[in-house]
């Protein structure tokens, strides 16, 4: 399993070269470089221009190119020109907020998803299951941003019940519990909705797979056997149908990070989501090109998680 | 004259394996196989699962790319796309396949599905495709509303012989037939048999016979191979086979099948047992060290084996 | 005489009904059997004749939700139609034990094949674990695989699909079961492979003296195995006796026709004997009168029961419907009026419930 | 006429609202609360908390309680001896002297030295700190720009003459200024930078190091005690504040986006809100508990016409003699046909007033408020434009002069729902008199993509809309002059040149003569009307009820004085 | 020998369910399966009944007269001024503007969708049909284009390109989602290009070409019918999405993002709230309305068919 591991690695890097290349490109071809907008009457257009040289925005790109993967190889992701600090500083402090987020989202989704899926599963053509089935239409019907939108204006504004910004509150102290719970009261939110949304493929696989199983000859061996009910269920229908689900969890990752972009944008939380819709509103290249190749090696990573997760819980993909 | 004569032919699959996914090793489904397919004539090829029956039978049709060797046709190597072209090869090899409703397009009547040969091979009109699609649903005693039915309309062994028909439509003059009644109840597939025998009767057909079911090879085929490992252990006639079997392996298929006759059973069980017991004792005497069959050795005029000590050198 | 204990099953006028849209249809269609000890039973018959639904109706498997059962499975002194699940759990694997066709199909290919074993006695016995491995072990080597420390922590794709079938093997007979359902084991296997399964199912028996059910549509294999034979016809057990006097004597015409249809017959270059017709669908299926009289349309109706019964024609072998007395084959001389009558048939009883009635068998 | 002084602002039909610049709040104040203040931002701020290095106007707002300004100024402007250090000009040695108060010290309690003061300007002119604020007008200091070249160690144009720890800085200039009395002039600077607590950090390091981002040092009344990178600083009162402690002890200020401001508000979660959306006025116009201040912006939107183009070479506009927009008469015909009026009243109600001049009237002294603008006269446009040749086809649109097909193209900046409509409502007034007038890319340009045009001067626009947020020093100079790239509409004019010269002339140095310099400047620009004003802003800042001594007059710090009169 | 007259089809217990799905009478399971199905039903008149008013209404609407704003008229609540939803921050009248929108939206969504499907269709099947090396080729493609970060890369090219209209987002939003029908449609082709059909087309000397599109093709219909509707979903989705975070179409091509988007401002999300919530309202008639049907379609195309 480990050369099959190393091997998908190895198959990673022409990806992940091709992408920065593809990134860095489509940067370089926004309009404007991050001093366009640095004018008041103060300012002065030679100092500008001395800048711009002064971070290469002059050379071609491929220079450019070459001396970011160059710097990149040390760990230099280059300056934000609007945040004037390292990209990797500045992106590491906003990813540890995504990350939670993302974390929190996962758990809340799974959470709900789960029992769900299994209860529609079980008693199909239910009146349970319909409702459930209706639920997921529901969500598979509007964009998920309009449910962020929702939340946010009935649990944020009318009801109060939860802060409509930020990550954390001022007065808490990194490191005391009130710290940690203060994020967290931050996130429930976002959390709650961005989970709620996520659920309904969940559930579709997790009914789907239910039911087919039913049906499978082992489970018919298993009553056979004399196996009680319950058993049946849980060890040998259950396992059977969580599978996909497990499989897909590391590609949720993929999707939580494109979500990431309306969560962060509509509950003004400070993640990569956020992070990078203003990076290309100010068209700071740096941030931009860095997020981009991250959020290809995050999903490339995501892949490569469900795979080891597949192999892991499925002996039948367990290679050499 | 053989209508077709297969020589030395191996077809050999990859295998991927290791730290690059390169090729490390190969499936010898076919690994050098010579006969030839008489005018007239069935040839059985018998086997187990998974010992290249198939891969032989499409490799003859044209749909198996060959690793090596010769496929001789009119003289010609038919193994070469272009010389299949050439000699619009399938009008006159065509094949049955083992399961008839995989084997039928269920998007298209049956009108369609047995023009299709028709119309690739033969110019005709419109009328002239009607009739003889007609003609040929007559040969299998189909009635002719089918012609505007969907597969899925027929059972098993109606939607085999539409198979029949199909493959006999442009008159071919060798068909392969691989497990054509393998999923057919006993009764149905009394009629299938029936049927390709009679058209074999009428027009002069050649079957490669494919199965695994020893009753049917030897209500088919007068000549006939046995396959293991992608090689023949045997080939001889029917008598040759059935009644003075050479080889170890094929000592053990034939003992393998069971009897219909209660009465016989304890003494065909005990036969089985003995042949058994012969071939975990003699398997590596009839088999080289990497476990491949050796190559064939003359018995008789028409009878050939596998046997070991002939290929050393040694005496029968 | 048999004894009574050695009657293990007694089923009697089982109907099993399948839902189609809104009606039910009966599969199994009064159909009355019975398996003692130390026998291997077969049910023969072609596709969709209801071997399967019968077996299963047994072990109790059906979704009452599509099915209904009726009639009474007598098993000691439970009627297993009706009997609750609990109960019937704790028969299921311990007192029942089931082979299925797909020997890949039937394991749980995320479960290591001795926890697959070892779950039956779980459930049905208070052996520790170390006691349930040993016996797993025991139970792999007694089916004939090689390396039963290794298969035990392999998974089914692992296993040939031979190794898989003993796999299954193992799991019924666990228990040592006295009875053993075996559906087609050895349809999915090569004809080598099948003779070891069968032969290794014969071994079975004879260690557990158990009595097996073996379902199949290759009378080859019925002669070699079976003890007695059962012959069903679209839902119906047409014939049924011991192996040596259907498949010598013959007798229902569906019975005979079929064998005359076997390639093997060694008649080589003649045609296979052909039947008329097809085997009707479920739907189709519910007919009053002979089944099989469609098929046979030169017999003239008045052959033919109009409720068909069974008849005894032998010791112990019974054919249903009277047709059999003036059958003939198409190309054979119709028989005559003395031979009509003179043809065997006594009333069957056939109930074995108090062993009235049933005759000796021990031919073998 | 220039010659009137009167005192009606504006002759247009859009009123601002007159805000009051200060709390009424008369009630006692209470110990122990602390006040809350918003930023109004859609984005995280990037805390560079160090006015040197800055960028970003919301930093400057989480600054304002912790840095002051190192001078005093009037609400006009004037520096005063006010603040923590006077200034003091001397025209003939060409010199401005600054001196610091004795008690002026930064919240560590050390004071205020003339290093610190100089260091600000070696922070500004360094190369390593590529800052965007060492401009053309700072190279006026004698060896600024060695120092920047590296050709030298020290500036020598910043005198230390009692020594780095003294408390007197001498700036020698190259030449004098007119708007060397006026606060924001961009000639010298107007903070100092803690010598001791930087000289650690490499000026490379600077804009990222924790001295700047996670705990910066000012001499204001108030500490930034805590940071929260991207969303809120706390703050406590400085006990070194050297007009003595301030009253309130606790301050805290976070960003709260557009779309949440208003909600806050409602429930009183800030006490003063910075930054505040004009938008969506109404909304919160009358939100209860709250005061509303507001002051004159120092900033104004209007229309450009192109007509030519800058050269980088020679560092002057070339106009175009030949451009589209190169036509009095089109370009006050397309002024006359806007409903500026309607726009302002509509979308920003009492908040933003239509321009007249490219004065705003803020700067009380320079603007002429006799002149009108182009106030909505479709009659007089289609009028213009008949009489210039611009004959209507049978389509409804005009063609140019020539007889050719005319279609102007406007580059508009996106900026919220309104901008959208807002672009949309020009263009169809524009068709009414005849004009085809198409959006440049067919859709309002991003920030980014729209300055990328517009300094460029790629040839995809003919008429755009931007805005100039001004300094204290009104000087046109920078903005409009010949050789000032930021003269976006690339005009040149003898008789301009003449014009905007007069303004920053050594005769100006009169304030007298150099009102009138502004007064002819305006004029001659109206006329013109190569760059139309659109409107002025009046920006609002909600303050709640319990705030006491806050006020946003220009020129004032309340920050020391500011109280609650009640607890949260 | 007897001639066996076998006109009777056989049991239909015989046949595999599939079998009957992929069988020509398709189009007749999917109608019996929709009237079975209520809601399906329902599902589809509603779908209709939008598609169809979105596409005459907003035709006939789609001119300045829609778009054009009109600045006394602002913010003007439902009913006033004859203004049967209200009007818009520039004065616009919502209930017109809504039609126009829906009709871009779905205009959108249905182009996307169609150029997927076709993408999906040609190069799925290619690469499932010859397999081999054509298909690793094809097959690393995808793959890559997978794990590009779609959102963002759309965002960032949303923001490039020049002249940014309704085509130019079809085509960037097609760019970034073609991969999952790709792969659909070649694990579909790749299972029936192995069945025997196919060898005996080939065997009757039927071209490559009109095997994969005439004869193999057909079979899979039923599902590429089922992924377009939901492409068609997802992809109005999608366009929403952008036009919210303030990457949409111009104004004068109005979409239902652009006047959900209106509610990112506290302000319209509650106190103007018929600026928005009629274009929710209709996005989640219709794309609820296009999944149920989606789903039926599903259910009728195969019963054990999943996604994945
Ligand atoms: N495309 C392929 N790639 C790799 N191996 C293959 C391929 N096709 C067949 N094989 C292998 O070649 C061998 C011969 O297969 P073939 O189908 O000819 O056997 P067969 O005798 O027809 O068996 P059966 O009785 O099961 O039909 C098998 O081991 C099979 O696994
Ligand atoms: N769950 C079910 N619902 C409806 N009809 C069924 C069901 N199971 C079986 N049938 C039908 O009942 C009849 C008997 O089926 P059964 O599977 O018992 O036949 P079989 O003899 O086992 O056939 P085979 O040899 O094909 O296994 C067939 O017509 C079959 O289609
Ligand atoms: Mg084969
Ligand atoms: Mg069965």
């Amino acid at each position: 399993m480990w050369k099959t591991i190393l091997r998908r690695v190895l198959i990673m890097i022409p990806q992940l070269i091709l992408l920065s290349i593809l990134v860095f490109i489509l940067a370089k071809m926004m309009p404007g470089d991050p001093f366009t907008g640095l004018i008041t009457p103060q300012t002065d257009p030679a100092q500008i221009a001395h800048l711009k040289a002064a971070a290469g925005l002059n050379d071609p790109w491929w220079t450019q190119y070459f001396h970011w993967v160059v710097n990149m190889f040390h760990g230099d992701l280059g300056q934000s020109y609007t945040y004037k600090r390292a990209v990797t500083g500045l992106i590491g402090e906003r990813a540890v907020n995504t990350f939670w987020l993302a974390l929190l989202t996962v758990v809340i989704s799974y959470g709900i998803a789960i029992p769900f899926g299994v209860i529609a599963g079980r008693y199909e053509d239910t009146l349970r299951d319909k409702s459930i089935q209706l639920y997921t239409f529901v969500l598979l019907a509007m964009p998920s941003f309009v449910f962020y939108l929702f939340g946010l204006v009935v649990f944020g504004y009318v009801l109060q019940w939860f802060p409509t910004s930020g990550y954390v509150s001022l007065n808490a102290d990194p490191g005391t519990i009130g710290y940690w719970g203060s994020r967290l009261y931050h996130m429930i939110l976002p959390a709650l909705v961005g989970g709620l949304v996520s659920t309904s493929g969940t559930i579709q696989y997790l009914r789907a797979g239910v039911i087919d199983n039913t049906n499978e000859d082992f489970v018919r061996t298993a009553r056979s056997k004399g196996v009680p009910e319950r058993v049946v269920f849980n060890r040998h229908i259950l396992r059977n149908s969580l599978l996909p689900i497990a499989a897909f969890l590391g590609n949720s990752i993929t999707g939580l990070l494109g979500g990431s972009i309306y969560v962060e944008t509509i509950f003004s939380y400070q993640g990569m989501g956020q992070l990078f819709v203003s990076s290309i509103t100010a068209n700071d290249y740096s941030v931009i090109t860095a997020l981009t190749l991250l959020f290809g090696f995050l999903t490339l990573l995501g892949n490569l998680l469900s795979d080891i997760i597949m192999s892991i819980v499925d002996p039948r993909v367990r290679v050499e | 004259m053989a209508l077709i004569e297969i020589r030395n032919l191996k077809i050999h699959y990859p295998i991927r394996s290791g730290f690059w996914n390169r090729v490390t090793d190969h499936v010898l489904a076919v690994d050098g196989v010579n006969f030839d397919i008489e005018e007239g004539e069935t040839y059985g090829l018998i086997g187990e699962s998974g010992s290249g029956k198939s891969t032989i039978g499409k490799a003859i049709v044209g749909l198996e790319p060959v690793t090596s060797g010769q496929i001789i046709y009119k003289g010609k190597d038919i193994t070469k796309a272009k010389n299949r072209k050439a000699l619009q090869y399938n009008k006159d090899v065509q094949m049955i396949f083992q399961d008839s409703l995989s084997s039928l397009n269920p998007r298209k009547r049956i009108e369609d599905i047995i023009a299709e040969p028709i119309r690739n091979f033969q110019r005709l009109s419109a009328t002239e495709e009607r009739k003889r699609v007609q003609e040929l649903l007559d040969i299998v005693g189909m009635p002719s509303d089918a012609l505007y039915k969907y597969p899925h309309e027929f059972s098993g062994g109606q939607r085999q012989r539409i198979g029949v028909a199909r493959a006999v439509a442009t008159n071919p003059k060798l068909i392969v037939a691989d497990e054509p009644v393998s999923a057919l109840d006993l009764s149905v597939q009394a009629q299938v048999l029936n049927f390709m025998k009679r058209i074999q009767e009428q027009y002069n057909i050649s079957y490669l016979f494919i199965s695994h079911d020893l009753g049917v090879v030897k209500h088919m085929c007068r000549a006939m191979a046995i396959m293991h490992r992608g090689r023949f252990v045997e080939i001889g006639t029917r008598e040759d086979i059935y009644t003075d079997p050479k080889h170890i392996y094929t000592k053990r298929l034939l003992a393998a099948i069971p009897e219909v006759k209660p009465g016989d059973r304890d003494a065909h069980v005990a036969h089985r047992k003995a042949i058994e017991k012969e071939f975990t004792e003699e398997e590596n005497r009839y088999y080289d060290k990497n476990g491949r069959v050796y190559d064939l050795q003359r018995v008789s005029d028409t009878h050939q084996a596998a046997l070991p000590e002939l290929a050393d050198g040694g005496e029968a | 005489m048999d004894k009574p204990e050695d009657l293990l099953l007694d089923i009697q006028h089982l109907h099993t009904a399948f839902r189609v849209g809104d009606d039910f249809y009966d599969a199994v269609d009064d159909v009355s059997l019975t398996l003692k000890r130390d026998e291997i039973l077969a049910i023969v018959g072609e596709s969709g004749s209801g071997k399967s639904t019968l077996a299963t109706s047994i072990i109790g498997l059906h979704n009452p939700m599509n099915t209904k059962v009726t009639g009474d499975i007598l098993y000691s002194d439970l009627n297993l139609v009706g009997l609750n699940e609990p109960i019937y759990n704790r028969l299921r694997g311990n007192d029942i034990g089931m082979i299925f066709q797909d020997p890949l199909a039937a394991l749980n290919p995320l479960m290591r094949i001795g926890d697959q074993i070892a779950e039956t006695l779980l459930y049905h016995t208070k052996m520790t674990k170390e006691e349930r491995d040993k016996r797993v072990l025991e139970l792999l080597g007694q089916v004939g695989i090689p390396n039963p420390e290794r298969t035990f922590r392999q998974y089914p794709h692992e296993l040939s699909g031979g190794m898989r079938q003993r796999v299954v093997i193992a799991i019924a007979i666990a228990c040592k079961p006295p009875i053993i359902i075996a559906d087609e084991p050895t349809t999915a296997l090569d004809v080598t492979i099948q003779a070891q399964i069968l032969d290794l199912l014969r071994q079975i028996q004879s260690e557990t003296h158990s009595g097996i059910i073996l379902i199949t549509h290759d009378l080859g294999v019925v002669a070699e195995t079976a003890d007695r034979v059962a012959v069903m016809y679209a839902g119906q057990i047409v014939e049924k006796g011991s192996v040596k006097d259907v498949f010598e004597h013959p007798t229902h015409p569906y019975t005979r026709s079929l064998l005359r249809s076997m390639p093997q017959a060694d008649s080589d270059d003649d045609e296979l004997h052909v039947i008329q017709g097809v085997v009707p669908s479920l739907k189709n299926m519910q007919i009053e009168g002979c089944r099989f009289a469609e098929r046979i349309p030169w017999i003239p109706d008045s052959a033919h029961e109009a409720k068909p019964t069974m008849h005894e024609v032998g010791p112990d072998h019974f054919v249903q419907c009277t047709c059999y007395k003036s059958f003939h084959f198409e190309d054979e001389p119709a028989p005559t009026a003395e031979q009509i009558a003179a043809a065997p048939d006594k009333p069957a009883v056939e109930t074995a419930v108090g062993g009235a009635g049933v005759t000796d068998d021990s031919e073998d | 006429g220039s010659k009137s002084n009167s005192s009606s602002s504006s002759s247009s039909s859009t009123k601002q609202q007159t805000f009051p610049l200060a709390t009424t709040n008369k009630k006692a104040a209470v110990k122990g609360a602390t006040l809350n203040i918003a930023v109004v931002d859609d984005s995280p701020f990037k805390g560079v908390f160090n006015e040197e290095l800055y960028d970003d106007a919301y930093d400057a707002d989480f600054m304002t309680p912790a840095a002051e300004s190192l001078f005093g100024t009037t609400s006009g402007f004037k520096f005063n001896d006010k603040g923590a250090a006077s200034i003091k000009f001397d025209n003939d040695k060409k010199t401005a002297t600054i001196e610091i108060k004795k008690n002026v010290k930064w919240s560590d309690g050390k004071p205020v030295t003339a290093k610190d003061i100089e260091y600000a300007y070696e922070i500004v002119a360094n190369k390593d700190t590529s800052t965007s604020r060492y401009t053309g007008s700072l190279q006026n200091i004698e060896g600024l720009s060695e120092y920047h070249d590296g050709k030298s160690k020290t500036i020598s144009g910043v005198e230390m003459p009692d020594g780095a720890d003294g408390q007197k800085v001498i700036l020698h200039f190259k030449q004098m200024k007119p708007g060397f009395t006026q606060s924001g002039n961009g000639y010298f600077l107007e903070s100092a930078a803690p010598y001791h607590y930087l000289k650690s950090v490499p000026f490379k390091k600077l804009a990222s190091s924790d001295q700047v981002r996670k705990s910066p040092l000012f001499f204001g009344p108030y500490v930034m005690s805590k940071i929260v990178p991207g969303q809120s600083v706390a703050y406590t009162a400085n006990k070194y504040y050297w007009k003595g402690e301030p009253k309130t002890k606790k301050l805290t200020a976070s960003v709260v986006s557009t779309s949440s401001i208003v909600s806050g508000l409602k429930n009183k979660k800030y006490d003063i809100a910075m930054e505040m959306p004009t938008d969506n006025y109404s909304s919160y116009k009358n939100v209860k508990g709250y005061k509303i201040l507001g002051k004159e912006d120092l900033s104004y939107t209007y229309i450009g016409f192109h007509v030519g183009k800058w050269d980088a070479k020679k560092g002057v506009n070339v106009m175009d003699k030949n451009a589209k927009m190169n036509n009095k008469s089109l370009r006050q015909a397309m002024s006359y046909a806007l409903n500026l009026d309607e726009i302002n009243n509509k979308f920003y109600p009492g908040l933003r007033s239509t321009g007249t001049t490219l004065i705003p009237p803020v700067f009380k002294e320079f603007h002429d408020s006799s002149l009108k603008g182009y106030p909505l006269n479709i009659k007089k446009a289609n009028k213009l434009l008949d009489d210039a040749g611009y004959k209507k086809g049978k389509d409804g649109y005009r063609t140019d002069p020539n007889g050719k097909k005319l279609t102007i193209r406007f580059a508009s900046m996106a900026g919220g729902d309104s901008a959208t409509a807002i672009a949309q409502d020009y263009i169809q007034q524009w068709k009414k008199i005849g004009l085809r007038v198409k959006l440049t890319s067919g859709r309002l340009l991003e920030f980014q993509n729209f300055y990328d045009k517009i300094q460029n001067d790629t040839n995809d626009y003919d008429v755009f809309q931007a805005a100039w947020s001004l300094s204290s020093e009104p000087s046109p100079a920078d903005l409009f002059s010949e050789q000032a790239p930021y003269n976006f509409s690339r005009f040149v004019s003898k008789k301009h040149n003449k014009l905007i010269a007069d303004i920053d002339s050594e005769a100006s140095l009169n304030a007298d003569h150099r009102k009138k310099a502004f007064y002819a400047w305006q004029k001659w620009m109206m006329d013109q009307d190569y760059v139309e004003p659109v409107q002025y802003r009046t920006n609002v800042t909600p303050v709640s009820n319990r705030v006491k001594n806050f006020t946003i007059q220009w020129g004032s710090s309340p920050w020391n004085e500011v109280e609650l009169t009640a607890k949260d | 020998m007897t001639m066996a007259k076998e006109d009777t089809p056989t049991t239909d217990t015989q046949v595999p369910e599939t079998a009957i799905a992929a069988s020509p009478s398709a189009f007749r399971v999917i109608v019996r399966e929709f009237l079975k199905d209520k809601g399906a039903i329902v599902a589809l008149v509603i779908a209709i009944l939008i598609i169809a008013a979105a596409l005459i209404v907003g035709t006939m609407n789609s001119g300045e007269l829609t778009t054009n704003v009109n600045v006394l008229d602002r913010y003007m609540a439902p009913g006033v001024n004859g203004h049967i939803l209200g009007t818009d921050e520039g004065g616009r009248d919502i209930f017109r503007y809504l039609f126009v929108a829906a009709r871009n939206s779905i205009g959108i969504g249905v182009s996307v969708a169609i150029l997927i499907e076709f993408i999906g269709i040609v190069l799925g099947t290619i690469s499932g049909y010859f397999g081999g090396m054509v298909d690793n080729v094809i097959m690393r493609i995808v793959d890559f284009w997978m794990v590009l970060p779609s959102m963002l890369l759309i965002i960032v090219l949303v923001t490039i390109v020049p002249h940014y209209d309704g085509f130019k987002l079809v085509m960037i939003m097609t760019a970034f989602s073609w991969m999952t029908t790709t792969r659909l449609v070649r694990s579909q082709v790749l299972s029936q290009g192995r069945r025997d059909y196919v060898y005996a087309s080939k065997t009757s000397g039927t071209s490559n070409f009109k095997i994969m599109f005439a004869g193999v093709l057909p079979n899979i219909s039923s599902i590429i019918i089922t992924d377009l509707t939901l492409t068609i979903a997802s992809s109005i989705g999608l366009e929403s999405g952008l036009a919210f975070l303030g990457f949409g179409l111009p104004n004068s091509t109005p979409s239902l993002g652009t006047l959900i988007g209106y509610a990112t401002n506290p302000e319209v999300t509650i106190d103007r709230w018929w600026v928005w919530l009629p274009a929710a309202l209709v996005l989640l008639g219709l794309s609820l309305s296009i999944n149920f049907v989606g789903q039926a379609l599903k259910r009728a195309a195969d019963s054990r068919q999943r996604r994945g």
